[in-house]
Protein backbone atom coordinates (compact mmCIF):
# COMPACT_ATOMS: atom_id res chain seq x y z
CA UNK A 1 0.00 0.00 0.00
CA UNK A 2 2.24 2.89 -1.35
CA UNK A 3 2.47 5.56 -3.57
CA UNK A 4 5.67 7.02 -5.22
CA UNK A 5 6.21 9.46 -7.30
CA UNK A 6 8.97 9.57 -10.13
CA UNK A 7 11.13 11.22 -11.71
CA UNK A 8 13.25 8.07 -13.87
CA UNK A 9 11.52 6.15 -16.11
CA UNK A 10 9.84 2.30 -14.76
CA UNK A 11 9.66 -0.76 -16.36
CA UNK A 12 5.59 -1.69 -15.00
CA UNK A 13 6.59 -5.56 -15.19
CA UNK A 14 9.26 -5.00 -12.62
CA UNK A 15 6.40 -3.37 -10.87
CA UNK A 16 3.78 -6.20 -11.33
CA UNK A 17 6.45 -8.77 -10.68
CA UNK A 18 7.18 -7.16 -7.13
CA UNK A 19 3.16 -6.83 -6.11
CA UNK A 20 2.74 -10.40 -6.80
CA UNK A 21 5.26 -12.10 -5.00
CA UNK A 22 4.43 -14.42 -1.89
CA UNK A 23 0.54 -13.97 -2.15
CA UNK A 24 -1.22 -17.05 -0.68
CA UNK A 25 -4.89 -15.33 -0.21
CA UNK A 26 -4.82 -13.07 -3.13
CA UNK A 27 -7.52 -14.42 -5.97
CA UNK A 28 -6.83 -11.69 -8.48
CA UNK A 29 -4.53 -8.76 -9.21
CA UNK A 30 -5.47 -6.13 -11.97
CA UNK A 31 -3.06 -3.88 -13.00
CA UNK A 32 -2.88 -0.77 -15.44
CA UNK A 33 -0.42 1.06 -17.26
CA UNK A 34 -0.70 4.27 -18.75
CA UNK A 35 1.65 5.08 -21.73
CA UNK A 36 2.37 8.45 -23.13
CA UNK A 37 1.26 8.26 -27.00
CA UNK A 38 3.40 9.32 -30.15
CA UNK A 39 -0.03 10.68 -31.25
CA UNK A 40 0.88 9.42 -35.40
CA UNK A 41 4.24 11.28 -35.68
CA UNK A 42 3.21 14.65 -34.14
CA UNK A 43 6.02 14.10 -31.25
CA UNK A 44 5.09 15.57 -28.26
CA UNK A 45 7.40 15.85 -24.69
CA UNK A 46 4.79 15.47 -22.15
CA UNK A 47 5.38 16.81 -18.40
CA UNK A 48 3.90 16.51 -15.30
CA UNK A 49 4.35 18.91 -12.24
CA UNK A 50 3.13 17.13 -8.91
CA UNK A 51 3.27 19.57 -5.36
CA UNK A 52 5.54 17.07 -3.48
CA UNK A 53 4.17 16.04 -0.02
CA UNK A 54 0.73 17.24 -1.10
CA UNK A 55 -0.18 15.03 -4.25
CA UNK A 56 1.05 11.89 -3.04
CA UNK A 57 -0.75 12.59 0.44
CA UNK A 58 -4.00 13.03 -1.65
CA UNK A 59 -3.48 10.25 -3.83
CA UNK A 60 -2.90 7.61 -0.83
CA UNK A 61 -5.79 8.52 0.56
CA UNK A 62 -8.11 8.23 -2.23
CA UNK A 63 -6.49 4.90 -2.62
CA UNK A 64 -6.98 3.79 0.97
CA UNK A 65 -10.75 4.94 0.78
CA UNK A 66 -11.08 2.87 -2.37
CA UNK A 67 -9.25 -0.22 -0.57
CA UNK A 68 -12.02 0.22 1.79
CA UNK A 69 -15.14 0.54 -0.41
CA UNK A 70 -13.83 -2.54 -2.90
CA UNK A 71 -12.43 -4.89 0.17
CA UNK A 72 -8.46 -4.13 -1.68
CA UNK A 73 -6.06 -6.99 0.00
CA UNK A 74 -3.31 -4.47 -1.36
CA UNK A 75 -2.17 -1.96 -3.98
CA UNK A 76 0.44 -0.18 -5.51
CA UNK A 77 0.67 3.39 -7.28
CA UNK A 78 3.52 4.62 -9.10
CA UNK A 79 3.28 8.13 -11.01
CA UNK A 80 5.71 9.27 -13.05
CA UNK A 81 6.81 13.37 -12.74
CA UNK A 82 8.67 15.76 -15.03
CA UNK A 83 9.14 15.53 -19.05
CA UNK A 84 7.57 12.19 -20.21
CA UNK A 85 8.57 11.14 -23.89
CA UNK A 86 6.29 9.26 -26.03
CA UNK A 87 6.03 5.27 -25.19
CA UNK A 88 6.88 5.73 -21.79
CA UNK A 89 4.54 4.74 -19.00
CA UNK A 90 3.03 7.28 -16.98
CA UNK A 91 1.56 5.46 -14.41
CA UNK A 92 1.18 2.32 -12.79
CA UNK A 93 -1.84 0.90 -10.79
CA UNK A 94 -1.77 -2.56 -9.37
CA UNK A 95 -4.70 -3.74 -6.90
CA UNK A 96 -5.10 -7.16 -5.28
CA UNK A 97 -8.18 -8.88 -3.99
CA UNK A 98 -9.37 -12.14 -2.71
CA UNK A 99 -11.64 -11.72 -6.33
CA UNK A 100 -11.31 -10.79 -9.47
CA UNK A 101 -14.63 -8.44 -9.52
CA UNK A 102 -13.30 -6.04 -6.84
CA UNK A 103 -9.80 -6.21 -8.07
CA UNK A 104 -10.98 -5.29 -11.87
CA UNK A 105 -13.14 -2.39 -10.57
CA UNK A 106 -10.72 -0.68 -7.82
CA UNK A 107 -8.32 -0.56 -10.42
CA UNK A 108 -10.44 0.90 -12.81
CA UNK A 109 -11.71 3.27 -10.69
CA UNK A 110 -8.17 4.45 -9.25
CA UNK A 111 -7.31 4.88 -12.80
CA UNK A 112 -10.75 7.53 -13.59
CA UNK A 113 -9.74 9.46 -10.08
CA UNK A 114 -6.05 9.85 -11.18
CA UNK A 115 -6.56 10.63 -15.05
CA UNK A 116 -9.10 13.11 -13.88
CA UNK A 117 -9.04 14.45 -10.35
CA UNK A 118 -5.56 13.78 -9.32
CA UNK A 119 -3.53 16.73 -8.27
CA UNK A 120 -0.68 17.01 -10.87
CA UNK A 121 -0.38 19.81 -13.65
CA UNK A 122 0.20 18.70 -17.37
CA UNK A 123 1.85 20.31 -20.28
CA UNK A 124 2.21 19.58 -23.87
CA UNK A 125 4.75 20.62 -25.12
CA UNK A 126 3.56 20.02 -29.69
CA UNK A 127 4.74 21.32 -32.98
CA UNK A 128 2.48 24.35 -32.07
CA UNK A 129 3.95 25.49 -28.96
CA UNK A 130 3.42 24.14 -25.03
CA UNK A 131 -0.09 24.47 -23.22
CA UNK A 132 -1.35 23.03 -20.20
CA UNK A 133 -3.86 20.68 -20.20
CA UNK A 134 -7.03 19.96 -17.86
CA UNK A 135 -9.10 16.59 -17.94
CA UNK A 136 -10.99 16.10 -20.95
CA UNK A 137 -14.83 15.42 -20.77
CA UNK A 138 -14.27 11.84 -20.72
CA UNK A 139 -12.11 11.71 -17.96
CA UNK A 140 -14.48 13.78 -15.83
CA UNK A 141 -17.55 11.39 -16.96
CA UNK A 142 -15.76 8.44 -16.40
CA UNK A 143 -14.52 9.68 -12.78
CA UNK A 144 -18.26 10.74 -12.12
CA UNK A 145 -19.72 7.04 -12.54
CA UNK A 146 -18.43 6.33 -9.33
CA UNK A 147 -20.08 9.12 -7.11
CA UNK A 148 -23.07 8.15 -7.94
CA UNK A 149 -22.39 4.51 -7.32
CA UNK A 150 -20.86 5.75 -3.70
CA UNK A 151 -24.20 7.25 -3.00
CA UNK B 1 7.38 35.36 5.81
CA UNK B 2 6.15 32.47 4.32
CA UNK B 3 7.28 30.20 1.32
CA UNK B 4 4.86 31.41 -1.66
CA UNK B 5 4.50 27.99 -4.16
CA UNK B 6 3.05 28.73 -7.48
CA UNK B 7 1.96 25.25 -10.31
CA UNK B 8 1.54 24.86 -13.40
CA UNK B 9 -0.14 28.25 -15.87
CA UNK B 10 0.44 30.35 -12.83
CA UNK B 11 4.29 29.74 -12.42
CA UNK B 12 3.98 30.55 -16.34
CA UNK B 13 2.79 34.08 -15.66
CA UNK B 14 4.78 34.54 -12.89
CA UNK B 15 7.38 33.71 -14.03
CA UNK B 16 8.86 32.46 -10.85
CA UNK B 17 7.83 29.03 -9.22
CA UNK B 18 9.11 29.61 -5.11
CA UNK B 19 9.57 32.96 -3.47
CA UNK B 20 9.88 33.90 0.38
CA UNK B 21 7.37 36.91 0.78
CA UNK B 22 6.71 38.64 4.31
CA UNK B 23 3.25 38.57 5.48
CA UNK B 24 1.38 38.07 8.42
CA UNK B 25 -1.87 36.55 6.73
CA UNK B 26 -3.54 34.73 3.67
CA UNK B 27 -5.46 38.00 2.85
CA UNK B 28 -2.14 40.29 3.44
CA UNK B 29 0.08 38.04 1.18
CA UNK B 30 -2.40 38.09 -1.51
CA UNK B 31 -2.49 41.59 -1.51
CA UNK B 32 1.62 41.84 -1.38
CA UNK B 33 1.61 39.52 -4.90
CA UNK B 34 -0.85 42.06 -6.31
CA UNK B 35 0.70 44.94 -5.99
CA UNK B 36 4.19 43.50 -7.29
CA UNK B 37 2.51 41.45 -10.17
CA UNK B 38 -1.51 42.76 -10.63
CA UNK B 39 -1.50 40.07 -13.57
CA UNK B 40 -0.64 37.65 -11.01
CA UNK B 41 -3.32 39.26 -8.37
CA UNK B 42 -5.76 38.65 -11.32
CA UNK B 43 -4.83 34.87 -11.96
CA UNK B 44 -5.22 34.04 -8.08
CA UNK B 45 -8.49 35.24 -7.59
CA UNK B 46 -9.86 33.44 -10.29
CA UNK B 47 -12.60 31.29 -8.74
CA UNK B 48 -10.38 27.72 -9.74
CA UNK B 49 -7.44 28.69 -8.06
CA UNK B 50 -6.99 26.69 -4.78
CA UNK B 51 -5.00 27.64 -2.09
CA UNK B 52 -3.21 25.08 0.36
CA UNK B 53 -1.60 26.06 3.67
CA UNK B 54 1.30 23.62 4.73
CA UNK B 55 -0.08 21.22 1.96
CA UNK B 56 -3.70 21.42 3.45
CA UNK B 57 -6.33 22.92 0.84
CA UNK B 58 -7.99 26.07 3.01
CA UNK B 59 -10.74 28.69 2.75
CA UNK B 60 -10.59 32.38 3.05
CA UNK B 61 -8.12 34.14 5.55
CA UNK B 62 -5.66 32.78 7.54
CA UNK B 63 -2.77 33.46 10.17
CA UNK B 64 0.96 32.90 8.50
CA UNK B 65 3.63 32.21 10.86
CA UNK B 66 7.50 32.18 9.29
CA UNK B 67 7.45 28.88 8.53
CA UNK B 68 4.48 28.37 6.58
CA UNK B 69 3.91 27.29 3.15
CA UNK B 70 1.57 28.69 0.72
CA UNK B 71 0.69 27.07 -1.91
CA UNK B 72 -1.53 28.23 -5.24
CA UNK B 73 -2.70 25.91 -7.12
CA UNK B 74 -4.44 25.82 -10.44
CA UNK B 75 -7.09 23.68 -11.86
CA UNK B 76 -5.56 19.79 -11.48
CA UNK B 77 -5.07 18.40 -14.85
CA UNK B 78 -5.07 14.46 -13.64
CA UNK B 79 -2.41 12.34 -14.48
CA UNK C 1 -1.67 -11.23 -30.12
CA UNK C 2 -1.04 -15.24 -29.21
CA UNK C 3 -2.39 -17.84 -26.30
CA UNK C 4 0.33 -20.09 -24.58
CA UNK C 5 -0.87 -23.06 -22.32
CA UNK C 6 2.11 -24.03 -20.22
CA UNK C 7 3.17 -26.28 -17.31
CA UNK C 8 5.65 -24.58 -16.02
CA UNK C 9 4.97 -22.01 -13.33
CA UNK C 10 5.28 -18.09 -15.24
CA UNK C 11 6.41 -14.61 -13.90
CA UNK C 12 3.36 -12.10 -14.71
CA UNK C 13 5.65 -9.41 -14.75
CA UNK C 14 8.31 -10.77 -17.16
CA UNK C 15 5.06 -11.25 -19.58
CA UNK C 16 4.02 -7.38 -18.35
CA UNK C 17 7.23 -6.27 -19.78
CA UNK C 18 7.56 -8.05 -22.91
CA UNK C 19 3.70 -6.72 -23.48
CA UNK C 20 4.71 -3.33 -22.58
CA UNK C 21 7.87 -3.16 -24.77
CA UNK C 22 8.34 -0.71 -27.99
CA UNK C 23 4.36 0.67 -27.80
CA UNK C 24 4.51 4.28 -29.29
CA UNK C 25 0.76 4.16 -30.22
CA UNK C 26 -0.55 2.73 -27.25
CA UNK C 27 -2.40 4.76 -24.17
CA UNK C 28 -3.47 1.93 -21.88
CA UNK C 29 -2.34 -1.62 -20.99
CA UNK C 30 -4.35 -3.43 -18.43
CA UNK C 31 -3.51 -6.97 -17.03
CA UNK C 32 -4.98 -9.50 -15.12
CA UNK C 33 -3.47 -12.14 -13.24
CA UNK C 34 -5.27 -15.14 -11.32
CA UNK C 35 -3.29 -17.00 -8.52
CA UNK C 36 -4.21 -19.92 -6.77
CA UNK C 37 -5.80 -19.09 -2.92
CA UNK C 38 -4.07 -21.39 -0.41
CA UNK C 39 -7.94 -21.29 1.48
CA UNK C 40 -6.78 -20.62 5.11
CA UNK C 41 -4.49 -23.81 5.34
CA UNK C 42 -6.83 -26.08 3.96
CA UNK C 43 -4.00 -26.41 1.59
CA UNK C 44 -5.23 -27.55 -2.05
CA UNK C 45 -3.43 -28.38 -5.29
CA UNK C 46 -5.05 -27.23 -8.27
CA UNK C 47 -4.88 -29.47 -11.57
CA UNK C 48 -5.82 -28.06 -14.89
CA UNK C 49 -6.73 -30.08 -17.63
CA UNK C 50 -6.89 -28.99 -21.11
CA UNK C 51 -7.43 -30.66 -24.75
CA UNK C 52 -4.07 -29.11 -26.54
CA UNK C 53 -5.48 -28.01 -30.08
CA UNK C 54 -8.37 -27.29 -29.52
CA UNK C 55 -8.36 -25.09 -25.62
CA UNK C 56 -5.87 -22.97 -27.16
CA UNK C 57 -7.81 -22.33 -30.82
CA UNK C 58 -11.19 -22.02 -28.60
CA UNK C 59 -9.13 -19.26 -26.15
CA UNK C 60 -7.77 -17.64 -29.62
CA UNK C 61 -10.73 -17.10 -31.07
CA UNK C 62 -12.88 -15.47 -28.66
CA UNK C 63 -9.92 -13.00 -28.12
CA UNK C 64 -9.64 -12.46 -31.68
CA UNK C 65 -13.58 -11.59 -31.43
CA UNK C 66 -13.06 -9.34 -28.35
CA UNK C 67 -10.44 -7.51 -29.86
CA UNK C 68 -12.99 -6.74 -33.14
CA UNK C 69 -15.42 -5.71 -30.58
CA UNK C 70 -13.41 -3.54 -28.01
CA UNK C 71 -10.84 -2.32 -31.01
CA UNK C 72 -7.86 -3.59 -28.53
CA UNK C 73 -4.41 -2.95 -30.58
CA UNK C 74 -2.89 -5.99 -29.03
CA UNK C 75 -3.89 -8.60 -26.14
CA UNK C 76 -1.71 -11.54 -24.61
CA UNK C 77 -2.98 -14.65 -22.65
CA UNK C 78 -1.13 -17.00 -20.92
CA UNK C 79 -2.64 -20.21 -19.02
CA UNK C 80 -1.49 -23.03 -16.68
CA UNK C 81 -2.24 -26.65 -16.86
CA UNK C 82 -1.50 -29.29 -14.93
CA UNK C 83 -1.11 -29.38 -11.28
CA UNK C 84 -0.73 -25.59 -9.52
CA UNK C 85 0.42 -24.89 -5.96
CA UNK C 86 -1.39 -22.26 -3.47
CA UNK C 87 -0.08 -18.51 -4.73
CA UNK C 88 1.23 -19.62 -8.42
CA UNK C 89 -0.10 -17.64 -10.75
CA UNK C 90 -2.85 -19.64 -13.23
CA UNK C 91 -3.56 -17.33 -15.75
CA UNK C 92 -2.34 -14.24 -16.80
CA UNK C 93 -4.27 -11.54 -19.74
CA UNK C 94 -3.09 -8.51 -20.78
CA UNK C 95 -4.77 -5.74 -23.64
CA UNK C 96 -3.39 -2.98 -25.39
CA UNK C 97 -5.52 -0.17 -26.77
CA UNK C 98 -5.27 3.70 -27.69
CA UNK C 99 -7.65 4.40 -24.82
CA UNK C 100 -7.88 3.13 -21.06
CA UNK C 101 -12.09 2.25 -21.25
CA UNK C 102 -11.46 -0.20 -23.36
CA UNK C 103 -8.20 -2.06 -22.51
CA UNK C 104 -10.27 -2.52 -19.07
CA UNK C 105 -13.41 -3.48 -20.60
CA UNK C 106 -11.98 -5.99 -22.70
CA UNK C 107 -9.39 -7.63 -20.17
CA UNK C 108 -12.96 -7.90 -17.75
CA UNK C 109 -14.11 -9.68 -20.52
CA UNK C 110 -11.73 -11.95 -21.37
CA UNK C 111 -11.72 -13.05 -18.04
CA UNK C 112 -15.17 -13.68 -17.28
CA UNK C 113 -15.12 -15.56 -20.36
CA UNK C 114 -11.77 -17.94 -19.08
CA UNK C 115 -13.31 -18.46 -15.82
CA UNK C 116 -16.73 -19.70 -16.78
CA UNK C 117 -16.76 -20.74 -20.43
CA UNK C 118 -12.89 -21.63 -21.46
CA UNK C 119 -12.58 -25.33 -22.26
CA UNK C 120 -10.81 -26.66 -19.06
CA UNK C 121 -11.63 -29.12 -16.77
CA UNK C 122 -10.90 -28.67 -13.17
CA UNK C 123 -9.87 -30.78 -10.66
CA UNK C 124 -9.15 -29.50 -6.54
CA UNK C 125 -7.53 -32.38 -4.48
CA UNK C 126 -8.36 -30.85 -0.74
CA UNK C 127 -8.35 -32.83 2.56
CA UNK C 128 -11.09 -34.54 2.05
CA UNK C 129 -10.38 -36.05 -1.60
CA UNK C 130 -10.24 -34.78 -4.88
CA UNK C 131 -12.98 -33.55 -6.67
CA UNK C 132 -14.06 -32.05 -10.49
CA UNK C 133 -15.54 -28.48 -10.22
CA UNK C 134 -17.72 -26.95 -12.25
CA UNK C 135 -18.06 -22.85 -13.34
CA UNK C 136 -20.03 -21.41 -10.01
CA UNK C 137 -22.97 -18.86 -10.63
CA UNK C 138 -21.10 -16.22 -9.94
CA UNK C 139 -18.67 -16.86 -12.99
CA UNK C 140 -21.79 -17.42 -15.32
CA UNK C 141 -23.44 -14.13 -14.41
CA UNK C 142 -20.16 -12.27 -14.72
CA UNK C 143 -20.29 -14.01 -18.21
CA UNK C 144 -23.40 -13.37 -18.72
CA UNK C 145 -22.80 -9.41 -18.48
CA UNK C 146 -21.81 -9.56 -21.64
CA UNK C 147 -24.26 -11.46 -23.73
CA UNK C 148 -26.60 -8.54 -23.29
CA UNK C 149 -24.06 -6.14 -24.29
CA UNK C 150 -23.48 -7.53 -27.61
CA UNK C 151 -26.99 -7.86 -28.41
CA UNK D 1 -9.98 -47.37 -35.97
CA UNK D 2 -9.85 -43.82 -34.48
CA UNK D 3 -8.17 -42.16 -31.47
CA UNK D 4 -10.44 -41.74 -28.45
CA UNK D 5 -9.97 -38.86 -25.69
CA UNK D 6 -11.47 -38.71 -22.81
CA UNK D 7 -11.38 -35.47 -20.15
CA UNK D 8 -12.49 -34.47 -16.53
CA UNK D 9 -14.51 -37.14 -14.84
CA UNK D 10 -14.94 -38.86 -18.19
CA UNK D 11 -10.82 -40.09 -17.84
CA UNK D 12 -11.51 -40.87 -13.97
CA UNK D 13 -14.80 -42.56 -14.65
CA UNK D 14 -13.17 -45.12 -17.65
CA UNK D 15 -9.94 -45.40 -16.08
CA UNK D 16 -8.23 -44.01 -19.45
CA UNK D 17 -7.25 -41.09 -20.83
CA UNK D 18 -6.91 -42.00 -24.24
CA UNK D 19 -7.34 -45.32 -26.57
CA UNK D 20 -7.56 -46.52 -30.07
CA UNK D 21 -11.17 -48.06 -31.03
CA UNK D 22 -12.16 -50.02 -33.98
CA UNK D 23 -15.41 -48.00 -35.21
CA UNK D 24 -16.57 -46.84 -38.46
CA UNK D 25 -19.10 -44.08 -36.87
CA UNK D 26 -19.16 -42.18 -34.17
CA UNK D 27 -22.92 -44.34 -33.14
CA UNK D 28 -20.74 -47.57 -33.62
CA UNK D 29 -17.87 -46.47 -31.29
CA UNK D 30 -20.71 -45.38 -29.21
CA UNK D 31 -22.03 -48.75 -28.85
CA UNK D 32 -18.28 -50.16 -28.71
CA UNK D 33 -17.42 -48.17 -25.51
CA UNK D 34 -20.68 -48.39 -23.77
CA UNK D 35 -20.61 -52.76 -24.41
CA UNK D 36 -17.18 -52.66 -22.58
CA UNK D 37 -18.15 -50.33 -20.15
CA UNK D 38 -21.69 -49.42 -19.30
CA UNK D 39 -20.95 -46.83 -17.14
CA UNK D 40 -18.79 -45.42 -19.85
CA UNK D 41 -21.85 -45.44 -22.24
CA UNK D 42 -23.72 -44.44 -19.89
CA UNK D 43 -22.12 -41.48 -18.90
CA UNK D 44 -21.01 -40.49 -22.62
CA UNK D 45 -24.61 -40.27 -23.32
CA UNK D 46 -25.43 -37.41 -20.10
CA UNK D 47 -26.66 -34.16 -22.35
CA UNK D 48 -23.71 -32.41 -20.77
CA UNK D 49 -21.11 -34.30 -22.32
CA UNK D 50 -19.78 -33.09 -25.88
CA UNK D 51 -18.19 -34.92 -28.51
CA UNK D 52 -15.29 -33.30 -30.61
CA UNK D 53 -14.45 -34.77 -33.86
CA UNK D 54 -10.72 -33.23 -34.92
CA UNK D 55 -11.02 -30.61 -32.41
CA UNK D 56 -13.98 -29.41 -33.59
CA UNK D 57 -17.46 -29.76 -31.57
CA UNK D 58 -20.15 -32.02 -33.59
CA UNK D 59 -23.07 -33.63 -32.72
CA UNK D 60 -25.32 -36.28 -33.97
CA UNK D 61 -23.37 -39.22 -36.25
CA UNK D 62 -20.19 -38.77 -38.21
CA UNK D 63 -18.44 -41.27 -40.13
CA UNK D 64 -14.62 -42.29 -38.74
CA UNK D 65 -11.40 -42.53 -40.61
CA UNK D 66 -8.82 -44.48 -39.49
CA UNK D 67 -6.83 -41.16 -38.65
CA UNK D 68 -10.22 -39.58 -36.72
CA UNK D 69 -9.48 -37.85 -33.20
CA UNK D 70 -12.61 -38.21 -31.04
CA UNK D 71 -12.92 -36.16 -27.71
CA UNK D 72 -15.38 -36.72 -25.26
CA UNK D 73 -15.61 -33.25 -23.03
CA UNK D 74 -17.16 -33.17 -19.57
CA UNK D 75 -19.01 -29.76 -18.56
CA UNK D 76 -15.95 -27.37 -18.96
CA UNK D 77 -15.23 -25.89 -15.59
CA UNK D 78 -13.68 -22.71 -17.58
CA UNK D 79 -9.56 -22.00 -15.87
Amino acid sequence: MSVTLQTDAFDPGALLSAFCRGRQETGGICSFTGLARAEAGQTRLLTLEAYPGFTDAAIAAMALEAAGRFGLQDWRIVHRVGPISPGEAIVFVATAAAHRRAAFEACDHLMDWLKSRAPFWKQEQGLDGNRWIEPTARDLADAARWDEAAG
Amino acid sequence: MARVLLFGRLADLAGWRERQVEAESLVALRADLSKADPDLGEALRGPSVQVALDKVLVRGDRTLTPDSEVAFLPPMSGG
